[in-house]
């Protein structure tokens, strides 16, 4: 409170100039109808860059008494989700255009929703923290059924919604209880009653039902029930946008309220989130092996990679914070890069989402089929892939901690789910073609092939700078 | 037993027993009423610990539009809500039960927080301060502290207001709607069209 | 007795419940599923605002104040929501409205 | 010299390089003159690694114990580039680069359909494996040795027979599983030991009870990968699918990487752990031993017999490694490399025929020496040099990890050498259903022998085989500092 | 000196290389031109090294390291040539009997196409031989040792459009396989105990470790006597001993000069030469040496009693070798090394000589082999008839003991004899060797004599029923034409002068190597002869003693194999006929004899079948049912049941989902409230 208002805000830039951004496209585009979308959408990429730019070169601080946090972890945080935000609206945006559906809202949804997930991994407060969720959830619920003459759509936003907002019900209603215990809603007030006696345990069964709510968002079971239905019926664009940053925002937002107001409480919190983290994986790759439907299945694929997410995240350290980093990051691109993919493919004009639909693509297109072959080891955590740099540093600081029987089940996990990836790559490239596929969009491919090629090779030299880059942030999460 | 018990005993019930018929009722339009009554009882809860504004909020906000809304909404879709009941009782008992379950845990909990938690180092609800009235007692903190969440909240509100055009708004092709840039830059040239007609041969269109 | 807070958190606890039950023994019943959510809700604001009066700190009310705002913007998506998904199928019952399972 | 190994690993990337402009540049040419040519750019990219090696080879100083050429690039702080060879390592990658040109040689005509694929598959197979025998980075050997299994996926599934599929998912899950778990375990040893390099872990002290979960996590991967009994049924089924050249380089070299990682990782790392298990180590590849031989000799199918076979051979060389005395392991690095110059031209043996008959059915032969006598004879040397017949270099390993074995287990040497009696049996029978007696089917009449090509091919093998049963001193003289210093820090560890 | 040996072992390498891989481009003449001009050379140098080692101004051992095989901590074995009296004794063995042979072959192989292919397979074999008989170390011992079997499964089934020959080289090289299992274990024991496998570190420091134990298969042993008996069944199996002779009789599928060569005169001797080459470790074997002695004499007994009753010409003559190598191990085995060497020798002459005999009746029966179709051939091949006789009289022994003159094995045979008989004073096994050999003796002329006798006298029964001969045991298919067209006179022919000559060459060495040899091998000049080639203990005087033996065990060989010659003449040529009415009657001992007591079929019944069935049960129950059933294929069926349960627990119901959250809370929490609330 010692910070004066023009100090908070230039903290707060990002999201500040966000806003103002996006009031002045809806503006913009309520005048201009349809025929702005793209202007909309290139208005709202450029301000997204912006944004993190900002982010990537503001100061340190605390703001709005400590509701506001900005670090070197929320900059690694907000520079990842503001980068990866503009490709779901390059993809979106001529997607929607194919299917008819061309409305200048979806770039204006994405950045609000890009704002809350801003607002996430700043939170420093139960307050901001739940608004930044209802914010950015409340975009996301929109975006899935976005299609709306499409009954598979709306049923995806539906289910999604009610769930959401039960989970939501949940995280409030643990978010009352700390309240309650500690008497403060800041997360500094909250860590500091956890080290005094009184309050002691009794503070951590809100926090309970708080990481129910959170475990909801990054789709951890045992609440992952939304994610195979809301893969495959929301639009695909859209589901890339759902699958990677608002993920990498709660994985954060969760670090850091079990770093920073939980922080003297691993103990506890570790069972839970190793619970979560093992079922998640089990749940992941074994759902994951009777779907025929390559949105589903990436789904289950992306319970599984929270579960692994998760294990980092219960090291409880320093490095397992890094390893979560890294492995969002890193995750995030490989997903983009799948849904891209399927953007990209489709038949007569359907997209092709069943995994026969797949067969023989590696005659067909053999670049995409090698993109996705890529992208496949890479999300079952083959090296030299991305996906395999991700999880050795998860499992690092997991077996760094001394859970390494956890590691070795949840490893045994990810045989399982190698699976589904192979069947996969055998359909592509085992299997007959049926017939010809139309030819791919440019921008879907485009990023298809970048998201492959930073996979393989480009992650390598990456690693180099990532890494570093990760574990300043993760530092800054206060935990050893 | 005081006044105050008497009261809080009548609102809790009554806000319990609508709750749960908001759940049972047969027709929907009666749940939404139940859910008004839920939401009138629970502001006087309010009241009663001294959150005025918040009690006026709710009233205002959820019966003023939240409940109208869904009543609106009731009535626009036309659906036959008897067989929407059927099934109901199926899943009932171990809803029941894991439902009782919860209950009883989370009573536990609370009287944890009640006994143990920071909130038991006061007895009672606070005072109504007289030189700070609750609504500027939040005012003050509100717009200063959490000006910047206020300022989220607002755009919480877009979203939904955005959301609920784009899911809902449609763009009926041939409605006509009046242009008035185009009427007022009517001409006689473009309204008009002067035709010779030659006797004889009529107009031909 | 006098009434303490436990009393008022152990509305909110029952509410809760009852919200929570809501969601799952109205299998088909969409818009009284998404009542449901807001009695979870105001089981919520009534934790905090209890809390708030106990504590001698107005912060729950100003939660409380987010929490129905939010409310009332997840009421509006949820039914806007709901009416696509009713134009598309013509009913809201979502017992027989699984496309997507499996 | 530095840097010579990093050129090595990586001068078949350049082949792909060289492929992949190929196909950008000659879209829309003639199909059959761009596979041609495709054939001719991996052909050469291939012999080229193998003069590096060669040089390699002649520039290794075989007096010296420890790693020579090592290159370090510090990456980040998980994973250390670096890279070295030892008189071990050496030896394999002079395999590696050995077999290569003739894999690819092997599939000159065979291989007709996607043809630029399979040859980027080999030759990212040939750095992937290469890559294996030369890092000294645990993670940078995890990632080496996990590649490999994409390339081989892919050989196995697209370009393998009739049930290639289920064979190609057994190859990949069962050899993922087993090396998820040494992915653990070097997880926890890069905790413990603050430190992922190779040499440094080696001398490594780990205390004897983590000892043995890392043992058996990192056992768990190389059994697999060797295999050993009773993790050898994937072997069978994706040698039987795999084309030629996939198998060739199976048995050749992948079936290498196991004993390597034992003689890398298990002797030296975990000392206390090795001998600890020896008796189990012992037990199960006596059993492979005579199991796999009884099974081979039921085989109808010929690639089958001849994998089978591969797992009793192993058997030997995990016997011999964990004889730890230097004349086991001498003989169990002998016994992997005669064994990849013989299994692997066993399995061009049995491409000859499949080429031109498309059937590896025994029945379906006989009687070929009628019409294919150099065929018969080249397959009578390797089916000897299998038989272990002194001379041929399948000898001097079969009978030095036994001679090693015998000094620590007279049982185990003593079921073994059953394994030598069994392998007569199946192999001599393999032989004479499919050379010897009259030519009695017809489609045969027309069978001919071997083409330049395919002698060109078997030359070098041959000479090999013959070479390195004659003079085993050529081997034994590269790596005999690395296997005393070895055996010596071994027999040091365990007090013996 | 060092270019002599060197050109002698390396000449027949040169001649298998020429003749096998240029063969079809120089062609037949040349291939067998310069396979037997090396041979023949070899066969010169040969002698030449055995003139020079025991008379002449060679040392009387050396060793010649060519190049390192194996060199591993003390692991060391060199590519070396080893001269002494006893290899020196092989060479000229080796070299005379395979140069004949190639020389014979030029005639008996005559019509095959394939005769580049057979005079390399005869070179490589003699290579073999000859790196086995030079060995200064046991690793070249068992090169050789392999290299020999190879060479016989290589040639044994030269025919390999004839499944029998084929099945029977397999044969062959399995049960060699078998003693050589043994053969490996008893090297790594001399390697375990002694620290060396070479020779001649070995064999002084064997007495110092004479009475140590070794520990194997968990069981304590006598060291030396382990190792003794672990080689000995490599000998066993090499040299057809019982239990591991099934495979000589089949071998006879070869051609015949292979036969001579390979299974009568030099192979097969091979386990007597590494016994007697052996003898420092044997002499401080005393058991080892009672089993030798007891599988020799038995060996020789049954051998005997199976070739009493077969009719297949070669067959007897197998069974007759396999009769007279066990007479060897039995010399070896009571400590006579030096009878057995001899009897090695003589032996290679005369059963070489029979051998080839018996080939040149085959060729001039047109490959017929069943002396029962045979029968007074003595008119139309006199010269074959004239050295048959000379090659049975050398076989049984024929000599007068008071003059000590006689043919061949009358000095080797009776040499052996009265040195069990010496033995035998103190120690009964060799006592009941020596009963043995006298029994065998008897059987020996029997057979002999038999053979002698169904082939070369009586009436001719080949006349008729003649024209199949060609299936049973010719796979000649591509001759078959030719042999057609000259078989149309049935007539018997004599053999060309090429395989008369090397007959006649043996029937000299038949008659005369007793006589010339006897006082080097066994007599007074032996220790002058031997130099120390072989060691006999200081407490063994077995040939002493056997010079003293009394009169009656001097004159029982003659008189029992007279006895048997006898009973032959009236049983075939007296009373023609009346073996073959003894044979339909099909008694059981003669049932028992003719079917070689039933060993091949308690093999097939036990160890072929056996093997079998373990191979289908490990296939098919432990590889597919249990390793994949339970393992990959389980967990995979497993794992996709679990998946499709999982599957369908996600029934897309929104109030499914929820409950599944609640359900996570009521979970969670309960756990909390368990653990934690303290």
């Amino acid at each position: 409170m010692t910070m004066n208002f023009q100090d908070a805000l230039v903290l707060a830039r990002p999201e500040v100039f966000l806003a103002g951004a996006t009031l002045f496209l809806l503006v913009y585009g309520a005048f201009r109808g349809e025929k702005g979308m793209s202007e909309v959408s290139i208005g709202a990429s450029l301000a997204l860059f912006t944004a993190a730019a900002f982010a990537a070169i503001g100061p340190d601080g605390a703001a709005f008494s400590g509701g506001f946090i900005a670090n070197s972890a929320t900059r690694f945080a907000k520079v990842a989700v503001y980068l990866i935000s503009p490709v779901a609206i390059l993809l979106g945006d001529r997607w929607l255009g194919r299917v008819d559906n061309k409305r200048f809202e979806f770039p204006i949804l994405i950045l609000l929703a890009a704002i809350g997930m801003g607002m996430m991994v700043s939170a420093g407060d139960l307050i901001s923290l739940y608004i930044g969720i209802e914010l950015q959830s409340l975009a996301l619920y929109v975006l899935a059924a976005f299609r709306r003459d499409d009954a598979k759509a709306s049923e995806a936003g539906l289910k999604y919604f009610v769930l959401g907002a039960l989970s939501s019900g949940l995280l409030l209603y643990g978010a009352s209880l700390i309240y309650g215990f500690a008497g403060s809603t800041h997360f500094d007030v909250i860590a500091q009653s956890i080290q005094h006696g009184t309050t002691g345990t009794g503070v951590l069964f809100g926090l309970v039902f708080l990481m129910c709510g959170l475990a909801f968002k990054v789709s951890a079971a045992p609440f992952h029930m939304w994610t195979p239905d809301v893969y495959e019926g929301a639009p695909t664009p859209i589901v890339a946008f759902f699958a990677a940053a608002p993920k990498l925002a709660a994985m954060v937002l969760f670090a850091r309220v079990l770093s920073e107001a939980f922080g003297s409480a691993i103990d506890q919190w570790r069972q839970i989130i190793v619970i979560t983290a093992f079922l998640s994986v089990a749940i992941g790759a074994f759902g994951g092996l009777a779907q025929s439907n390559i949105k589903r299945l990436l789904g289950y694929s992306s319970i599984a990679n929270i579960g692994y997410a998760l294990i980092g995240l219960s090291a409880g350290t320093a490095e397992g914070m890094q390893a979560v980093l890294v492995f969002m990051v890193l995750y995030m691109i490989d997903v983009t890069g799948f849904f891209a993919c399927l953007g990209a493919l489709s038949r007569d004009g359907k997209s092709m989402e069943s995994l026969s639909d797949f067969a023989g693509l590696a005659r067909l297109r053999p670049g995409l089929a090698l993109v996705l072959t890529a992208l496949s080891f890479s999300v079952m955590g083959l090296p030299p892939f991305s996906g395999f740099w991700a999880k050795l540093f998860v499992f690092k600081a997991a077996i760094a901690s001394g859970q390494w029987i956890l590691a070795a089940v949840v490893l045994l996990g990810s045989v399982v789910a190698a699976f589904y990836y192979l069947r996969l790559i055998k359909t592509m490239w085992f299997d007959p073609a049926p017939g010809q596929t139309d030819t791919p969009p440019v921008e879907a491919k485009g990023v298809a092939f970048a998201a492959a090629l930073f996979c393989f090779p480009l992650v390598l030299p990456a690693m180099a700078w990532l890494e570093p880059m990760a574990r300043t942030a993760a530092v800054s999460f206060g935990l050893k | 037993m005081d006044l105050q018990a008497i009261a809080f005993y009548l609102l809790a019930a009554i806000t319990v027993a609508s709750g749960l018929l908001v759940i049972t009722a047969r027709n929907p339009v009666h749940s939404v009423l139940f859910l008004i009554l839920a939401f009138f009882t629970a502001a006087g809860l309010f009241v009663m610990l001294g959150a005025e504004f918040l009690a006026m909020l709710l009233v205002v906000v959820y019966v003023g539009a939240v409940a109208v809304l869904f009543l609106f909404v009731v009535m626009m879709l036309d659906v036959d809500f008897s067989q929407l009941r059927e099934g109901f009782s199926r899943y009932l008992p171990i809803g029941m039960v894991v439902g009782g379950v919860l209950a009883i845990e989370m009573i536990l909990v609370a009287t944890t927080v009640a006994n143990r938690g920071a909130a038991s180092l006061n007895a009672a609800p606070a005072n109504p301060d007289a030189a700070l009235p609750n609504a500027e007692a939040i005012g003050r903190v509100l717009y200063t502290d959490y000006v910047y969440f206020f300022q989220a909240a607002g755009l919480v509100l877009l979203v939904a207001m955005i959301g609920a055009i784009v899911l809902t708004l449609r763009h009926r092709p041939g409605v006509r709607r009046q242009n008035i840039g185009n009427q007022v830059a009517r001409t006689p040239e473009s309204g008009m069209e002067i035709v010779q007609i030659k006797s004889g041969e009529g107009l031909s269109e | 007795m006098t009434i303490g807070l436990i009393h008022y958190l152990s509305v909110a606890a029952i509410l809760f419940t009852i919200g929570v039950l809501g969601i799952f023994v109205n299998r088909k019943n969409i818009i009284v599923i998404l009542m449901s959510i807001e009695l979870i809700l105001l089981a919520v604001n009534i934790n905090l605002v209890a809390f708030s009066a106990y504590l001698h700190d107005v912060v729950g009310q100003i939660f409380a104040m987010f929490v129905l705002t939010v409310a009332a913007a997840e009421a509006a998506v949820g039914l806007a929501i709901l009416v696509t998904f009713f134009r598309n199928r013509g009913d809201i019952a979502v017992d027989d409205a699984s496309v997507m399972k499996g | 010299m530095t840097g010579i190994l990093s050129l090595i690993t990586f001068s078949p990337m350049l082949g792909v390089a060289a492929l992949l402009a190929l196909r950008a540049f000659s879209a829309g040419k003639d199909a059959a003159g761009v596979a041609h040519s495709a054939k001719i750019i991996a052909l050469v990219t291939t012999l080229a690694t193998l003069a590096l090696s060669v040089l390699l080879v002649a520039q290794f100083n075989a007096q010296e114990a420890g790693f020579q050429f090592v290159e370090t690039v510090n990456w980040f702080s998980g994973a250390t580039y670096r890279m070295g060879v030892d008189g071990i390592s050496v030896l394999f990658v002079l395999l590696t680069a050995f077999l290569l040109p003739i894999c690819i040689l092997a599939s000159w005509e065979s291989i007709t359909d996607r043809v630029m694929e399979y040859l980027i598959a080999f030759l990212l197979l040939e750095t992937l494996v290469i890559g294996v025998f030369c890092a000294l980075d645990l993670v940078l050997f995890y990632l080496f040795f996990e590649g490999g299994l994409v390339p081989m996926f892919l050989i196995i599934g697209i370009w393998g027979g009739k049930n290639r599929v289920y064979a190609a998912y057994k190859f990949f899950l069962y050899t993922l599983l087993g090396s998820v778990l040494m992915l653990a375990a070097i997880l926890a040893m890069a905790s413990i030991a603050k430190t992922t390099s190779i040499p440094d872990l080696m001398v490594f002290k780990f205390d004897p009870k983590v000892q043995i979960a890392l043992w058996l996590a990192f056992f768990a991967s190389f059994a697999v990968k060797m295999p050993m009994w009773p993790v050898h049924t994937w072997l069978p089924d994706a040698h039987v699918e795999a084309p030629t050249a996939g198998s060739v380089i199976l048995a050749g070299i992948l079936l290498k990487m196991g004993g390597y990682g034992f003689l890398r990782f298990l002797l030296p790392m975990f000392p206390q752990a090795s001998q600890y298990f020896t008796p189990l180590v012992f037990a199960m590849s006596v059993i492979a031993v005579v199991y796999t031989s009884l099974v081979a000799f039921r085989q109808t199918d010929i690639k089958k017999l001849i994998a089978y076979s591969s797992v009793a051979h192993m058997g030997f060389v995990t016997m011999g490694i964990f004889s730890g005395n230097a004349v086991g392991v001498q003989g169990a690095i002998f016994q992997m490399l005669s064994h990849g110059v013989i299994a692997g031209a066993l399995f061009l043996c049995v491409g000859v025929v499949y080429d031109r008959m498309h059937t590896r059915e025994i029945a379906f032969y006989g009687g070929l020496a009628n019409r294919m006598p150099w065929y018969a004879a080249i397959f009578m040397l390797f089916t000897m040099g299998n038989v272990g017949l002194p001379g041929t270099s399948g000898f001097v390993g079969e009978i030095m990890t036994m001679t090693g074995v015998y000094g620590v287990s007279t049982w185990t040497a003593l079921v073994a050498a059953t394994g030598v009696i069994l392998s007569a049996v199946y192999a001599l029978s393999l032989y004479r259903r499919v050379i010897f007696g009259e030519l009695v089917n017809p489609k045969l009449a027309g069978i001919q022998d071997l083409t330049l090509r395919e002698v060109a091919i078997f030359a070098p093998l041959i000479a090999s085989t013959l070479i390195l049963g004659v003079r085993p001193g050529l081997v034994f003289n590269l790596t005999a500092a690395s296997v005393d210093q070895l055996v010596g820090v071994y027999k040091a560890a365990i007090g013996g | 000196m060092n270019a002599i040996v060197i050109a002698l072992v390396f000449a027949p390498l040169l001649g298998a290389l020429i003749a096998g891989l240029f063969g079809r481009r120089i062609g037949n003449l040349a291939s067998q031109s310069v396979t037997t001009g090396l041979l023949l050379a070899a066969c010169a140098l040969s002698w030449t090294t055995f003139y020079q080692v025991i008379w002449g101004d060679w040392p009387g051992h050396f060793t010649l390291t060519l190049a390192p095989f194996i060199e591993v901590g003390r692991f060391v074995s060199h590519w070396s040539i080893r001269i002494d009296t006893m290899s020196a004794v092989m060479l000229v063995v080796v070299t005379s009997v395979s140069a004949l042979v190639h020389v014979y072959s030029w005639g008996y192989m005559a019509e095959d196409p394939d005769r580049p292919r057979f005079f390399a397979y005869l070179s490589l074999f003699t290579f073999a031989m000859l790196m086995l008989v030079t060995a200064a170390d046991f690793m070249q011992l068992f090169f050789g040792w392999e290299g020999v079997g190879l060479a016989s499964y290589l040639l044994i089934g030269f025919w390999f459009k004839k499944p029998s020959a084929s099945a029977a080289a397999i044969k062959a090289f399995v049960v060699n396989r078998v003693g050589d299992f043994g053969f490996a274990l008893g090297i790594m024991t001399v390697f375990w105990m002694f620290g060396t496998i070479q020779f001649a570190e070995l064999f002084p420091m064997i007495a110092a470790k004479a009475g140590t134990h070794w520990s194997f298969i968990g069981q304590s042993w006598s060291a030396i006597d382990l190792a003794c008996g672990l080689l000995f069944i490599g000998a066993m199996g090499k040299s057809a001993q019982f239990f591991l002779h099934t495979w000589l009789p089949d071998a006879m599928e070869g051609p015949t000069p292979v036969s001579a060569l390979i299974h009568a005169a030099t192979m097969v001797t091979a386990g007597v030469y590494m016994v007697c080459l052996l003898s420092p470790m044997f002499e401080y074997a005393p058991v080892t040496k009672q089993i030798v002695t007891l599988i020799g004499a038995v060996t020789a007994l049954f051998a005997a009693t199976v070739g009493l009753a077969q009719n297949d010409i070669k067959r007897v003559i197998a069974y007759s070798t396999c009769s007279q190598l066990g007479y060897m191990f039995f010399a070896a085995g009571v400590g006579a090394y030096q009878a057995a060497m001899f009897h090695l020798f003589t032996h290679a002459f005369f059963k070489a000589l029979l051998f080839l005999g018996a080939g040149s009746v085959i060729h001039g029966m047109h490959h017929e082999q069943d002396m029962r179709k045979m029968g007074g051939l003595w008119k139309y091949l006199p010269v074959t008839y004239a050295v048959m006789v000379i090659g049975t009289l050398a076989i049984t022994g024929f000599g007068i003991p008071g003059v000590e003159i006689g043919f061949a094995g009358f000095y080797s045979k009776d040499a052996i004899i009265e040195s069990a008989y010496a033995a035998g004073q103190h120690n009964p096994i060799a006592y009941f060797a020596f009963i043995v050999g006298l029994l065998a003796a008897a059987l020996t002329a029997f057979y002999s004599w038999r053979l002698a006798f169904m082939t070369f006298h009586g009436t001719a029964k080949w006349g008729h029923g003649h024209e199949d001969h060609g299936h049973a045991h010719d796979a000649h298919a591509h001759s078959h034409g030719e042999h057609d067209d000259h078989a149309q006179d049935h007539k018997p022919h004599e053999s060309p002068f090429a395989m008369l000559l090397p007959l006649i060459l043996l029937a000299i060495g038949a008659i005369g190597a007793g006589y010339a040899f006897v006082e080097n091998f066994v007599g007074e000049e032996r220790n002058a002869f031997w130099r120390g080639a072989i060691f006999n203990a200081p407490t063994n005087h077995v040939l002493e003693h056997a010079h003293h033996s009394p009169q009656w065990v001097v004159m029982a060989p003659l008189v029992v194999s007279m006895l048997g010659l006898a009973i032959a003449f009236f049983v075939y040529v007296l009373n023609e006929g009346m073996g073959a009415r003894v044979a339909a009657r099909r008694g059981p001992l003669h049932t028992f004899f003719y079917n070689k007591w039933f060993f091949d079929e308690l093999y097939e019944a036990t160890f072929v079948r056996a093997a079998r069935w373990l191979g289908d049960v490990f296939w098919k129950v432990g590889d597919q049912k249990i390793i994949d059933g339970l393992g990959p294929d389980g967990v995979a069926a497993v794992s996709a049941n679990i998946g499709q349960r999982l599957s369908k627990g996600q029934s897309g119901y929104v109030y499914h989902y929820a409950f599944v959250m609640l359900l996570g809370v009521a979970g969670l929490l309960s756990y909390a409230l368990w653990a934690w609330a303290r």
